[in-house]
This record gives C-alpha cells, structure tokens and sequence, in this order.
C-alpha cells in the first residue's frame, strides 16, 4: 500500500489522527501475503502474520497500546485469521510459533485486530461533528468486496446485509445507496492474467450502482478500487479518503480525489 | 621470529573433517579452505579474494549430532571436529542483465524484472542463510513497499554469494536483485558531489598544468625542500600557488 | 567466550591498564624525512640484501630484485613452440584485456566508450570477472576533490611518500586526473560514502589532507559490482578461467599480437589474435616472498611481470614490495589479511607489549611497517601460539573517542572477520604484524600505459595499467593511490586502445619471441621443471607434496 | 508428480484431513455455484466440481476450475452442509501447485511498472507453488 497507494495511508493516518488517536507502525511488520492459509496445508502462510503480530505485541506492551489497526481488507483478514489461530486451529499454530521462537517469542494473545471501518463505525458522533454536513445530500454507493466479510468468523460485520459503511455514510451527513452487488466479488488478481473476469464482474456491478442512481461509490479495498477504476467510469474513491475530505483534512486527500468529489456538488 | 607464513606450525592440535563424506585429519585453527588445501585439494572455483568479500567460496556444513544446516566462507570459517562439509562453488542465479541507461528509479521496475519478490513469505530462511549477517528478508520486504532506499542500506554489505537464495522457498534471486537495486540507488537517489564537479571542471579547464610543468622542470632536492617546508607551513610557497 | 587463549588474554591486560593515559596523551611525533628514511633502511625487508639477487636473462639482465621474482622471471615457459597450433585462431579480436580487476574493467568502459565495438573487446580473467586484489581494497581512493586540497598537494605527497624515486610524469597524470576518475565513477552510480551532501573524505599515512574515498567499508566491492555491472550491459564478451599463459608477438616487428590461454577448468588452451593486448593482471602476494603472508586475492601471482618481461618489456623498482603495517597475525585462520588502515585513521593505536605507542599510526606504510618489526625483533612483540609474532592493533579507543558503535559502523567487515572467530575487536585489542600487500614496481609504461623495453622505446601491440605496472609509486606507495592508479590509468589504457585500434592493422602471430629466452635459459642451466606463470599459488600440505605424481 | 495420481478415496481423506469437511455430506443443492461471482468462467462450477471429487478423482493438470476461484470463500459461508467447496478447490490448488502445476508462466504475465504489489502478491500466492 506504501508504494501503490500511499494517499489511503496518508488519509487513514489524518483520521485517526484527527478522531484522537496516537497511532504508532509496527517496527518491523511483514507482508501478509493477502490471503491467509484456507487449509492445513498452507500454514507457512501464517509466519509473516504472526511474526508481525508477535512485534505488535511487545511493542503495544511499551506503547500500552492494545489494538493493530490497518486500512487494508487483505491484512486485516490475515491478521484477524492469526490472531484467532491459537484458539481456531491450534496444531498449526504450534507448528508456527515453534518455528518462530528461534527469532523471537511468537504472539499467544492480547490484541485485538481491527480494520480502519471498525474505528469509525466506534465514533460515528465524533465523525459526524468533523463532517459538519460537508456531504450533505451526497449519494454514495458502498462498494464492501469479500475480505471484510468473509469468512464470517473475521467478518466486521453481518456478510449477507453489511450496514457498517453505510451507517458511516449517514453519519457524514450524506445519502447511502444500497443496491444488490454490494458484496460481490471485483475478480481480485485475475486482473493480471483473466481479465475478463474483472471486466465482467465490474460490469455487472457499475451497471447495478448506476441503475441505483448513486453519485459516488466508495470501497474499503484498494484492490477493488485499481479494478473498479480500471473497467468502470464509476466515480470511486477509497473510503478512508472520503472520511477524511468530509473531515475537512483535505491536505491528507490525493488531487485525484479532490477532483472527484468536487465533482459532485459542481465545484469549481 | 617466524615471519607467520601457513608453514609455520608449532606443536599442532589436529582435527577430523569430512568432505564429499570423506574424513580428513587437519591442524586446528584453519579455515575449511586452508583445511581442505592443507589435505590436498587443489581450489579452482570455489576461491577468489580469501579474505570474506567476494562471494566465491560459500560453504554449507552441519556439526555432529545437531540438524542445524550452517553456513559460511570457505575462507572465513574455522573448522571444527567432526565437521561435515560441501562447498557450493557456483549458486545458479539467472540474472537479468540491463542495457546501457535502461534501469530507471522506480521500485516498479524492480518487480517487473523480478516479479518472484512478491511470493516472499517472510519465513526468514535466507537471513538465517547469509554468512554476513544481514537481513535479506528485510531488503525484500522494504523494495515491496518500493523503500528501494532502505533496501539498498541494507544489502550493501552483501557479497552475491547466493546461500540465501539457496534456500528461499519461494525461489527468489537476491543478489541480482539487490545488484539492481544498488545501481538504482547510487544513479538515482544519491547527490551529485558540487566540489567535486568543481574540482574536475578546474582540472578539465587545465588550471594545474602550469604548476606541474614548473614542478616537472625543478630539480627533485628543490622539490623535497619546497614539501619538507611545506609539511611545516602547510602552505604551499607562492610560486606554486594555482591562480 | 573470549578467543582469546589465557597467555593472549594476559598480555591483554597491559594494553588495558595504559589505555586511559594514551587516550589522553598526544600520539608520538611525526618522524623527519630522514628520520623516515633511518628508520626503513633500518627494519624494512626491502634493505634485507640476503633476500635479493641480480636477474639473469632478458633485457634487465643484473637488475637487483627479489629472489623470488627473479626465480620467477627466469622460467621456462608454460608453452613449446612445437606444442600450439597457432594457424587455428580462436578468437580474433580488436583487443584483448588480461584480468578482470579494477584497471581491466575501465580499460574495457573507456574503450567502448571511445568507440571501440564492444564486440571487438575480449575480456581473459584467470578466476571470475572482477576476482582481483580491487574487489578487497577497504581504505578509500586517494583523490585530490577537497576545496582545500589540490593535485599538486597529492602530487608531492606521492612524490615524498615513495622518497622521491617514482617518475614524475607518471606521479602527475595519477595527481591530475584521479578525480575525473572519483566523478566517472560517482556518474556510474557508485555510492561514494557522504557527509551530508558532499563526499566523506578521510585521512591516511602520508596524505596531508584527507582526500580518501570509500564506500562504506566495503569500497573494492561497491566499485567493482558497479564495473562489473557495466562491463556485462555493454556486451562485452568476458572468458572466465581462462589464464594468459603467453603472449604472442609479431615474427617481423615484435609487437605484441595476442596471446594463448588456458582453461582452467578443461585444461585446453586458446589462440587470441588481437591488434592490441592490455596486460591487467594485478600483484604478486600469493608468491609468499620472504615468507610473509599476504592480502592479495587468490590469482595474485604475477603473471604479468613474465608474460611482458618475455617479450621484452622493460621492468622496475622490483627490488621493493609494500608490506601492509597491519595484516592479521592472530588467529592462524585469517593470518594476512587485511586490517584496513581506515582503522588507524579513526583512531586505532598500535601498542607495543609494555603497553607503549611506539610509532605515529599515520605515517607512510614502509614506515609504520618497519616500526611494527623493529618492536618484534627486539623482543616488545608478542609470541602467538601458532609460532607467529605480532603487535597489539588497540581498536576499544576508537570507540573511546568517537563514541561507541564508531568501529560497527566504520567497520563493519572487519568487525564481521574477527567475530567470527570469537574476538569482539569493540572490546579487545587485535594482533597485527605487516603483510604482503603491494607490488610497488612492475613493467615499465608511458603516460599512455605503453609498455616499454629497457631503452625507453614502446614495444608495439602491448598497454599495460595496474598493479603490474612500475614507477608511479617508486619504492613506496601511499593508502588509497593503487586504486587511483588502476583507474586512472586503466582509463587511459582504454582511450589509448580506441587510438591504436583504429589504424593498426591485423597482426601476425608467432611464438618466436621464445627461441632467444630461451636459448639464455638453457645457457644459465635453469632446471626445466621451473616453470612460470604460475597461475595459482599451490597450498597442499609438505605431507601431500611429498607424495604427488605429477601426471 | 506423484501427488496428482490420488485414487477418490485417497483424495477424500486428503480433503477431511487439510479441511475437516466431508466431501460425501454435499447433497448437490448447487447453492455455492449459483453464489460463487465467478461460476461462469469455470469448467467445473462448484458443485460440479464436489461431485467429481465424490465421484472419481479429478484430472489435475486439466482443471481449470482451481485457477478461477479467487478464494472470496463466499460458497464456504453459505453452503447448508458445511463442505466448505472454497476449501476443496483450495486443497486442490495446493495439491497441483506443490506438483508443479502452474496455471501460466509468470514470465508471461503482463507485469509493468505500474503492476501494483498488492496485485502480484495475491496472484502469486493462488497461481504459482
């Protein structure tokens, strides 16, 4: 994200920046490798994300933190599978934090893993007094992908009627539209090799969102967000930006954004 | 006083050790290049600079009794009893070699020369595997985030001698990567010097050649005179002065 | 776990105990040029004449120098006439460049650069491409950037630092034109170490002002990937493992046509055909002469001197070698190598076994050297248990007063070298005793890195840049102008290349150059199973050696 | 290549073993196909793909099925009986990767500069062993 998509740090940081929150990066944290280890198999897959936690850990132990927050649907679902590892599949787990313990002492519990919309959906009141109506009347569509909600033991809300962005939504002050491909999978990497997937699944959605009449669309996912913006001339933008202009830190939003949603109330 | 040539041994402790599963008895205190020579082995691949900075001896062994596989130099690891060793004279690395002016200053370029970085799962192998200590792993993830900087700080110590990509599960390359990465850092993220720039446009300009035809045409006891006064002075006499 | 043994362990204490008084008393006087000069003539083993003799064939015929080198020039060569087939031309090239090192590489940069077709270029490197003595070197390039320096300061430095017996022609073209090559480099993208935004210059023996260049500590391989790198994007064609085992000349004119190597790993040989040969093939370490260790890379054995010396080359100042002052003399693993003199620069202090400085850490080498063996001699060295002797190299006071983590970061590898055999050098002293590190003189050249016969004129078809060449040094070389000499001259070499190229025509090639040298040989009754070049020094144990069948 | 010649039944002790799910309790409802966003574009679509499984084994090297499926796990969290068809695919994927079955040779991709991390990370942990 540091490299593709740096406004969404940078926005992510305002805001929690702005909702009173000290935030601190992990010292040395790992690439989680976007999808977790679906089977017994693949428990190689958890090393990077238990390792990252295991630094958390001893950090938060001197910052008297207690959570690890990220902007990314990808390592929020790694980290949150992890994170829950000792407890949901404790073989594995005992494979990896041996493996881990000749470097350091592996993470066994305590932090808890929380996605940037979890944090906001905590302070709607706080969100809503930063908005002051900037989005008043504004039509936004919440585009949720699959990493936030599935599987349903790390989902961040209800997978089958997800309300968490568009709650955050209302509480901007503006208009949530809600339409039937709402968590409907984008084709993730098949953009690469497949194409056609990703063009036909965002299809499908654009041509769902705009019979919605929406104005915008926003997603959590930056992966979602390259798809989306790549096949579809929908209006997107990453949800931590659009909290962020309607939180007036407007340094912290990207020109492109900027643009977008000038855009929409016929700014110059 | 011996002048401290290889020859010159006291009375010798000697140790086994095993190469190509072979045993061998060897002075202790040799490295397992000057062990191996020591029992006969003539080196042609597999030496180079002897003394730990050109990659070319990298050395795979375990000691009795413990799984660990350990690794070193040739020419920097001691031996040990009961040493089981295999030298790895050449690691094959397929490298991507660029054409004059090709390498640009972004990360992107890196992976799509090297798209294999991205299987990286951080397990740590190559950094347990490098005989300099160092963190390849670190260096992966730093160019993955596009911190080529960073990346570059920490694999310039890296001599290419390719353990770790010997034992990265995800196949990665990593001294042709970090090579890459080094040039694009020194090309592009690192200042020109201005006095430097200065100093050869003055020299370019010929501003010295008439000092050095004096000093070429003055007899050497006047030259000695001139540095002998010089070293009290630190000044040099006015005649010699570069306008 | 010190790996120290207890007798090392005790000895250590004494440097311990005067430690706080030398932090605090001023280093000892900088000697007088003639003090200098007492004190070389004195101890250094260039003034041992038992270790020396006059050559006896060729055209240096009676110059004094080395036993060992001599014995070298006076060997049959690898080659019989009878035995090559020089009909059958391998390759047949515009150029060819023997060694890989520093001075090679530019060569083969400057003459694509001067419009040489890079697939006229034929690159003979003995081991890998860039395996040479350049890949090792840790103290900087010495080169005159500084606002407050110039050329001529480094140029009477040089001068004085080799007691004015190097060629001052020679001496200016390495002065003037070294930073032009610190900027070629910095332009390659070589990452200089920085202050700030400008380049970190230190200080070193017998430099007055701080002019040397490193990159980090590990320069020689920083600039040698970075050639390396370059060398392979221009496409030019490179043979590893194959060695120069003799030149070829011109029957008619003498000139230098070629050579024929060998391949180390098959043990065939080849035929180069080429308008111009550039000899870069580095020092003479690995020959162990009077029994010292050495610093030198694996392939230093001084093929050079005999290639050029057989066909005629002129020679110098081969009577003289530069013994490093600090080599490792303990443990026995890594005896020889290099402890840079970046670590004096910084504040390293040599301390004899009372605990004493007995010498000014940055005077010139042959100077340092020859203290370090004169407090051995007499009886203030220290006895290491392999039978090696050694005085104490005191690095905890660089610490003591740069601040801790100067020596990690300062110097890193050679902290890496000593950690690995259980000497934290942070904490504990280091033994040091001087090393074979340099060949001062070599084959005569020219400005233009023409090599000359004895007479001064140029023998055609043949350059020569690097350590195998002579008179820019005389009999002492300062810290860090080997490397301004390798590439400064190897630039040369390269533009004079792109001249020659251009209008010497295709040569013919011949081994005729043999039948006089070795018509003198059999006249001085040299054994025939003296043979040269060497091309890799032979470390099997006596046991083994006792016991070889030739095949 | 060994791992790619597994009898049914030792293809079905694979599965419970690296899943915890019994292949055999799918009633063919054809739920997870009629959820999974990108059914249309395999040769097997989910449930079909859980039959043959069932059934008599799958030919590896040719089914495409595993390379499609992007994980979205959205068939695991709907399906009645719990048989976690995401996790059979993924079993399989596995199985052909560490087999040296890959789908394309990432020489091939259409890799730029642009090529964001997020992007090559996620392709190359489902499409390369």
């Amino acid at each position: 994200m540091k490299r593709d998509f740096s406004e969404v740090e940078r926005s992510s940081l305002a805001l929690l920046a702005a909702l009173g929150y000290r935030v601190v990066e992990i010292s040395s944290w790992y690439c989680c490798g976007g999808f977790p280890g679906a089977t017994a198999l693949e428990h190689v897959k958890y090393v990077s994300s238990l390792r990252t936690l295991s630094v958390a850990y001893r950090q938060s132990r001197e910052l008297g933190a207690d959570s690890v927050v990220t902007s990314c649907p990808f390592c929020y679902n790694t980290l949150r599978q992890a994170e829950q590892l000792p407890v949901s599949r404790p073989g594995e787990y005992v494979r990896v934090a041996d493996y881990l313990r000749d470097e350091l002492e592996p993470y066994r519990g305590g932090l808890r893993v929380l996605h940037l919309v979890e944090v906001i959906s905590a302070r709607l009141s706080d969100v809503a007094k930063l908005a002051e109506g900037r989005l008043r009347g504004v039509r936004v569509a919440a585009y949720y992908g699959c990493m936030l909600l599935r599987p349903r033991a790390v989902a961040v809300d209800n997978p089958d009627n997800p309300q968490v962005i568009e709650r955050i939504v209302e509480a901007l002050g503006a208009v949530p539209v809600r339409y039937p491909y709402r968590t409907y999978c984008c084709g993730s990497f098949h953009v690469l090799a497949e194409p056609a997937i990703v063009r036909g699944n965002t299809e499908r959605i654009a041509r769902s969102i705009a019979s919605s009449g929406a104005d915008i669309v926003v997603t959590p996912c930056p992966l979602c967000l390259y798809n989306l913006r790549r096949y579809t001339n929908l209006k997107v933008v990453h949800l931590s930006e659009l909290v962020a202009y309607a939180a007036n830190l407007r340094e912290a939003v990207s020109p492109e954004t900027l643009k977008v949603v000038a855009s929409l109330r016929g700014e110059t | 006083m011996t002048s401290g040539i290889e020859g010159a041994h006291q009375v010798r402790e000697y140790l086994t050790i095993y190469f190509n599963g072979e045993a061998y008895r060897v002075p202790k205190g040799l490295t397992i290049m000057k062990a191996l020579e020591y029992a006969g082995f003539r080196f042609t691949r597999g030496a180079g600079c002897r003394g730990g900075f050109c990659g070319a001896c990298p050395v795979v062994y375990r000691l009795p009794g413990d799984y660990k596989i350990r690794v070193g130099l040739a020419c920097q690891t001691a031996v040990v009893d009961g040493m089981y060793i295999s030298l790895v004279p050449y690691v094959p690395l397929v490298e991507y070699v660029p054409k004059r002016g090709e390498l640009r200053p972004d990360p992107g370029y890196v992976l799509k020369l090297y798209p294999e970085i991205s299987r990286c799962v951080s397990c740590n192998a190559c950094s347990k595997a490098c005989p300099q200590g160092l963190s390849p792993m670190d260096a992966i993830q730093a160019i993955l985030r596009g911190d080529l900087k960073k990346a570059a700080e920490l694999t310039f110590d890296c001599i290419s001698c390719g353990l770790c990509s010997l034992r990265c599960p995800a196949e990665i390359r990593h001294p042709p990567v970090f090579r890459l990465v080094g040039r694009v850092v020194g090309l592009y993220y690192t200042p020109r010097s201005k006095s430097l720039e200065e100093r050869v446009r003055e020299i370019e300009s010929g501003k010295y050649g008439k000092v050095f035809e004096k000093l070429l045409s003055t007899p050497t006891s006047e030259v000695r005179r001139v540095y002998e006064e010089f070293l009290k002075t630190g000044r040099l006499p006015q005649s010699l002065e570069v306008g | 776990m010190s790996g120290y043994p207890p007798e090392l362990r005790k000895a250590i204490e004494v440097v311990e105990e005067t430690r706080r008084e030398r932090l605090r008393a001023p280093p000892p006087r900088r000697l007088t040029l003639d003090e200098r000069e007492s004190i070389v003539r004195a101890w250094h083993p260039d003034y041992k004449p038992e270790l020396k003799r006059a050559l006896g064939v060729g055209p240096c015929k009676g110059m004094v120098m080395y036993s060992t080198i001599a014995d070298l020039l006076e060997s049959w060569p690898l080659v019989r006439p009878g035995e090559v087939d020089l009909d059958h031309v391998d390759y047949d090239v515009d150029v060819l460049i023997v060694g890989s090192g520093g001075a090679g590489l530019a060569a083969a940069w400057w003459a694509v650069e001067e419009g040489v077709d890079p697939t006229g270029i034929l690159i003979a490197t003995k081991l890998r491409l860039g395996d040479s003595n350049t890949v090792k070197y840790q103290s900087g390039t010495q080169a005159a950037t500084g606002p407050d320096d110039s050329p001529v300061i480094h140029y009477l430095d040089t001068l004085a630092g080799a007691h004015f017996t190097n060629n001052p022609r020679l001496v200016r073209v390495l002065a003037e034109e070294a930073p032009l090559v610190i900027k070629w480099l910095e332009g390659l993208g070589v990452r200089w170490s920085r202050v700030g935004e400008d380049l970190e210059r230190l200080s070193g023996g017998g430099a007055s002002r701080p002019r040397l260049h490193c990159c980090g500590d590990y320069t020689g391989l920083e600039v040698m990937r970075v050639l390396k790198d370059e060398v392979r994007a221009l496409g030019i064609p490179v043979l590893e493992f194959h060695s120069a085992i003799e030149l070829l000349t011109d029957p008619e004119t003498g000139a230098v046509s070629g050579a024929v190597l060998l391949n180390l790993d098959t043990g065939e040989y080849r035929v180069v055909r080429s308008k111009v040969t550039v000899l870069a093939t580095g020092g003479i370490g690995r020959l162990h002469i009077a029994g010292f260790p050495t610093t030198n890379h694996y392939g230093a054995t001084g093929d050079g001197l005999v290639l050029a010396y057989r066909v005629g080359a002129g020679l110098v100042d081969l009577d003289t070698l530069q013994y490093h002052p600090t080599g490792v003399a303990w443990p026995e693993a890594i005896l020889g190598e290099l402890i840079p003199e970046k670590t004096r620069s910084i504040g390293g202090q040599l301390v004899n076994t009372k605990g004493q400085r007995f010498v000014y850490e940055l005077e010139p080498r042959d100077v340092v050297a020859s203290a370090i063996i004169r407090e051995c001699t007499e009886g203030r060295g220290i006895i290491t248990p392999t039978g090696t002797c050694g005085v104490w190299l005191d690095t905890p006071v660089i610490d003591m007063l740069k601040g801790s983590g100067t020596i990690r970061r300062e110097l890193p590898a050679l902290y890496r070298m000593f950690l690995r055999h259980g000497i934290d050098i942070t904490v504990e002293p280091i033994l040091t005793y001087p090393t074979l590190h340099y060949q001062n003189g070599g084959v005569l050249i020219d400005e233009w890195t023409h090599v000359l016969r004895p007479s001064g004129e140029p023998l055609g078809g043949l350059l020569a840049a690097g350590e195998v060449t002579g008179g820019i040094h005389g009999k002492n070389r300062l810290v860090g102008n080997s490397t301004a000499d390798i590439f400064v001259f190897g630039r040369r070499a390269g533009i004079e290349v792109s001249r020659l190229v251009k209008r010497l025509p295709k040569p013919r090639v011949s081994l005729k150059h043999l039948e006089s040298f070795t018509e003198e040989l059999k006249l001085l009754g040299v054994p025939e199973s003296r043979r040269a070049p060497i091309l890799l020094p032979d470390y099997r144990g006596e046991a083994v050696l006792r016991r070889v069948i030739k095949l | 290549m060994a791992g790619l010649r597994l009898t049914p039944r030792e293809l079905r002790e694979l599965i419970r073993e690296y899943t915890g799910r019994e292949v055999t309790a799918c009633m063919q409802c054809g739920l997870c196909t009629a959820v999974c966003p990108v059914a249309s574009f395999m040769d097997l679509h989910p449930a079909a793909l859980v039959r043959a499984v069932q059934l008599g084994g799958v030919e590896l090297p040719k089914l495409r099925s595993i390379w499609i499926c992007v994980s979205c796990m959205t068939c695991v969290d709907k399906c009645p009986r719990d048989v976690a068809p995401g996790l059979v695919v993924e079993t399989l994927r596995q199985l052909a990767l560490k087999n040296g079955v890959e789908p394309r040779a990432y020489s091939q991709l259409p890799i730029d500069e642009t090529t964001p991390s997020i992007l090559l990370v996620t392709y190359s942990r489902k499409s390369t062993g």
